[in-house]
């Protein structure tokens, strides 16, 4: 946190964004909110409710179902130095606008060689859980890890969700800024007023000593229900919470890794090319003399998500992986 | 319209009506998971345009759209209860419960289901018409979008490939006035949205979506024009939609009462009925049977069995096999 | 129009061709990298173009407008050859060498830069008039775009949006007739792009693209239009390209001889001067002037460093660093 | 190869993919082309040259500047049984299309359960090394690992491709055909007539008993010549040609490490997120005994490719970096 304590209050995760939003509002003027639904009706999921009455349709923007025009106008406007924040409604939509993140958001800065600027920052609501079917379950940063100049934002509590958010509403850079569906009702305490919590730094959740769970989103509240089970047994798990997926923080995982000589690494998306692979590789890779045994990573099945509820927790990871990748990390070692 | 073909559209719309309201039912109560969007007050635009499609031709369904699905399902296969345990995520679904209400097919019955990306199958209903072209085949490939659903990219893209290729494909715009909370004229350059179709120069009509009758007709000269080889048709019907889910606060009373009370395609379907001569009783009947069917229909949804975990991992790659973690 | 302005016109399409000939001959001895695609033939448009948009507007220029970029830079920096040595990817470019002849930019002048995938900007160029519209400056944000770039779905987005918005955007399309080797007329449903473009309700004007005089007047009237807080305006120039790249192959002789010989927009600017008073060796000076200086770009942009290597991984973030391998 | 021997000749990759597409063509009465200015073109890289003039335009179908709709027909058309074979021009330009491709062609046989399949193909050029700038140059495997039910293929030469691109149209799941521009000119011996090379199984492009190097397209030529150089020190290295990237051949991977104890593995893409992460985690992961040393990646630095020649020398990987990687693994271990 960048100012001084403040006064906390149970607060869920969906009004910790709305309230960052509501700060970030009032507090740059070059900051407008876009997407469907997020003026009267207050969004999809809640989170730009009552902005559009406070700020009015200027700065509260409702679009047509139209996302490529959503985030060009995003990237256009940011080039001129506005702060805009759009809402993808579901992140499955961003397939949709994936050329103008991908192409423009990601480049204006780097092709034009810094002449332009992209503060924008993208919302977007991730994730199964819930039967939303194949086309609303999906987490997509696998879809972006590959790509330069895109900073993607993955809060796993309210607290962090409402820092982060404004630390992304003042970057520069195009911040991909993932809100898990599961989470938007999970309440803690979070601190009254305006605050950041920096871009590219993971937290470590809980300190532990025989190996370090690396966790993104719901995977947090997973792990740390997961360690809290395996200290039950004996075993000391520290929970690593990324925070930031891209630019990640390298130093707090490799030194948390190297301290525990074990880790598992733990992300919702399918495994093959996700999340995981990178965090693996790179554990490998520079913790290799210290580790006891290899890397395992929790992910869902290389499969999209099905509707039926049942099959999708085939799919999805929880707990119970998690806890099994913890007693495989100590055995394998 | 003779008595005859009324009395079956008068039913399907029935159908759809008691579907979508022992959904509504259901859903309340925890019955069904996932999100529901209801074709309430829509049911003539897919009365009529169930009544006209054949088996071999092909719908894209919207997300309101259980009605034409189970109608499709009825009419084709004779197990409309497959797409009752669809919603429910049942194995008896008609695809195993893995779809659900946002991607319900079965192409036996022409129904090539939904994409939960609005309007992504603008695109997709070029090829299902490109290849009846291709086979020299006299099928129709139908769109069905919303008026929302008009503002996405591909809605130029598809007009433009249909026109430039004359392509088989019906689009059914359901101009229900919103999109969410979003009404159509405020979204779109035109609260008419013929006025952004006209310009590929295929025919586009402007039907009362309400209108049992109208929507029957023109939809029926359209698929005859597709069906004949002419190319492309755009159809807009004007209609309006029940649910109120999120929309629903944001409409005026006046509007509210007109489309429920005034205007419903039911009560004036009824008003016709009556005029043809038929009875109150026989028309109650109708309506009761349709209800007699769908708690069927929602009876063997739940007392379906859930699908077998192994079909989670089913079918990712035709020539490989997905296996656990 | 007065024969000063014609004049100034004129040696504007003259820099513009000489920069393209300049260019293409330095492509063909090899010292240009990449892929190359020149205005030649499509003066008028550009010229008029810049001739009337100020520093504090912004166009998205396209794959073959060097010559706009070039003017633009040269008119409100002083350092037009900063473009051509972009071209050549050397450290004294606009972009540092980074972008080239795809991505040209310069927010000083007004370029705000091409991107390679076609058309992206109609969506870019939202943003742009929509900042300037909550600002309240009267700025006009221009997006330059083919024919076969219409065939974009963000065509539509953006029409539409530029629509309910009534955002300051200038569409300036330009329609030479061809998408590599696919004619207008076979790409979309109307050879004519305005016919797609209608529907949107805001106005829309089609011009001879190689008569100066009237790009000139015709975009005046869109871009005061526009500056005066009217909304979104469309002008479809009616124009063609020399170049033969691909292309060239599939194009009849007839249609070769009607652009290049009789409809030449300098050539007929040339007739027009004439009738003005003017002398043939006061035209030819202005030729070789222009000439003159775009020789003198090139030998600059020839004789420029490289960018330093370091340059290939500055700005890639604004708050990170990326390092070597 | 799937029918007895063949008379070979030596034949450009451009050749042989339209040979490959000439054969599919005149077998597959299902089969059509489709893309930008692939008709009396032939093709921007003059892949499907002299088809338009054989074939006709129903069935070698020049398109307008619509990517999605492109990929959208080729869904649609594939639902009904026919065998779409897309061009997108440039693989920079599958933004434009990345929903109808993950949410579309990857998902309808899985969210239909089985009802439909979508066996098409989409050919693209990708890669860089020749000036073409930031949307003309990239290597864009890692935005489509991390979805099932795609099948990536990326062919090293002419022979393989030949035979990959005939799998892929024979192939019931829809495969994204990578071609690097880098390749097109390559010449090799490669059979005539019709023949398959399976897809998901990797080939030992050299045999070698001290380090293996993964790689797939242009890094597979750098590789060997990087092995060749190796040798001349007495380094003895196994290139393992991936040639399908997902789902990829582990078991050839593997076993090639297993018996070498190190790896290299090499790849165009900016390494954070890219195909090399999965390939080092696996590897880190099943052979983790056996390796000597961790897995070096060679990959693109993390940016966009910059259109100076020089600049992106900087950025792209090649032989050298082979070579140093190859280094690397020697003395780490
Ligand atoms: C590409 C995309 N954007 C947004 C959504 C979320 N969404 C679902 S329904 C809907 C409104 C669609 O409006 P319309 O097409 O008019 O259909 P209606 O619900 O009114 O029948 C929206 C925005 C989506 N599913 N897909
Ligand atoms: C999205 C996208 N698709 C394809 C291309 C490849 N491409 C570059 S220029 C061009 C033709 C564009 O035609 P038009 O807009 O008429 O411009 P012209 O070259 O005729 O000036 C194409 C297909 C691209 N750059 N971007
Ligand atoms: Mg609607
Ligand atoms: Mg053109």
């Amino acid at each position: 946190m960048t100012e001084t304590e403040k006064k906390v209050r149970k607060t869920s995760f969906t009004k910790a964004l709305n309230d960052a939003l509501d700060l970030g509002m009032d507090r740059f003027p070059e900051m407008f909110l876009i997407g469907e639904d997020i003026g009267e009706m207050g969004g999809d999921f809640g989170v730009t409710k009552k902005l559009w009455a406070k700020y009015g349709g200027e700065r509260v923007r409702d679009t047509p179902l139209s996302e490529a025009a959503i985030i060009g106008t995003c990237v256009g406007a940011a080039m001129v130095g506005m702060r805009p924040v759009a809402e993808i409604m579901f992140a499955d939509f961003l397939g949709e606008c994936y050329d103008q993140i991908v192409n423009n958001a990601a480049k204006v800065h780097y092709m034009f060689d810094g002449q332009f600027t992209a503060p924008l920052v993208i919302r977007t609501a991730c994730g199964g859980g819930f039967g939303g079917g194949p086309h609303h379950s999906q987490s997509v940063e696998g879809w972006f890890m590959n790509v330069p100049g895109i900073v993607i934002v993955a809060p796993s509590n309210p607290t962090d969700a409402k820092g982060l958010l404004l630390a992304s509403i003042e970057s520069e850079d195009p911040v991909l800024f993932l809100e898990h569906k599961a989470l938007y009702r999970v309440r803690a305490e979070v601190p009254d007023g305006y605050y950041t919590t920096p871009l590219g730094q993971a937290a470590v959740a809980r300190e532990g000593s025989d190996v370090t769970v690396v966790a993104t989103m719901r995977m947090v509240p997973m792990a740390l229900a997961a360690a809290e089970q395996a200290a039950a047994d004996g075993i000391s798990v520290e929970v690593v919470d990324l925070r930031t997926i891209r630019p990640y923080d390298a130093e707090t995982m490799l030194g948390s890794v190297s301290r525990t000589g074990r880790a598992v690494v733990a992300n919702e998306a399918p495994r093959i090319g996700g999340l995981g692979a990178e965090l693996s590789a790179r554990i490998h890779e520079e913790c290799f003399s210290d580790l006891l045994g290899p890397v395992v990573r929790v992910d869902g099945l290389d499969a999209p998500i099905p509707f039926s509820v049942p099959l999708e927790h085939v799919i999805l990871p929880d707990e119970t992986d998690i806890s099994a990748a913890i007693r495989t990390a100590m055995e394998k070692s | 319209m003779d008595k005859t073909t009324m009395l079956g559209l008068y039913r399907d719309m029935w159908m759809i009506r008691a579907f979508e309201q022992g959904l509504e039912r259901e859903f309340e109560q925890g019955n069904v998971p996932g999100m529901l969007h209801t074709g309430l007050g829509q049911e003539a635009t897919q009365a009529a345009l169930a009544d006209q499609l054949l088996a071999t031709d092909c719908f894209f369904p919207d997300h309101r759209c259980h009605g034409i699905n189970a109608l499709a399902q009825q009419r084709h296969s004779g197990d409309g209860e497959r797409i009752m345990a669809e919603l429910f995520g049942k194995a008896t679904g008609v695809c195993s419960g893995k779809g659900g209400s946002l991607h319900s097919a079965d192409p036996a019955v022409g129904n090539f289901g939904d994409n939960a990306v609005e309007g992504s199958y603008m695109a997709t209903v070029l090829g299902v018409a490109l290849a009846s072209k291709l086979r020299g085949e006299p099928n129709v490939a139908c769109a069905i979008i919303g008026d929302g659903t008009v503002g996405r990219g591909e809605f130029h893209e598809s007009l433009n490939m249909a026109a430039i290729w004359q392509l088989p494909v019906l689009y059914a715009c359901v101009n229900n006035g919103y999109a969410i909370s979003m009404p159509v004229g405020q979204g779109h350059a035109s609260a008419d949205i013929v006025d952004l179709a006209r310009g590929y120069g295929f025919p586009c009509e402007q039907v009362d979506g309400n209108d049992i009758v109208e929507c029957h007709e023109k939809i029926g000269v359209a698929i005859a024009h597709i069906r004949a080889g002419h190319g492309p048709y755009f159809v807009e019907l004007k209609t309006w939609r029940w649910q109120g889910i999120f929309a629903g606060e944001f409409r005026p009373d006046a509007e509210v009462k007109y489309w429920r009370e005034d205007h419903d395609p039911i009560l004036m379907t009824v008003d016709r009925l009556i005029g043809l001569g038929c009875t109150s009783a026989e028309l109650d009947a109708i309506e009761q049977e349709a209800r007699g069917v769908i708690d069927e229909w929602i009876t063997f949804a739940k007392e379906s069995p859930a699908p077998d975990l192994a079909k989670a991992t089913a079918n990712v790659y035709v020539n490989w096999e997905v296996t656990g973690a």
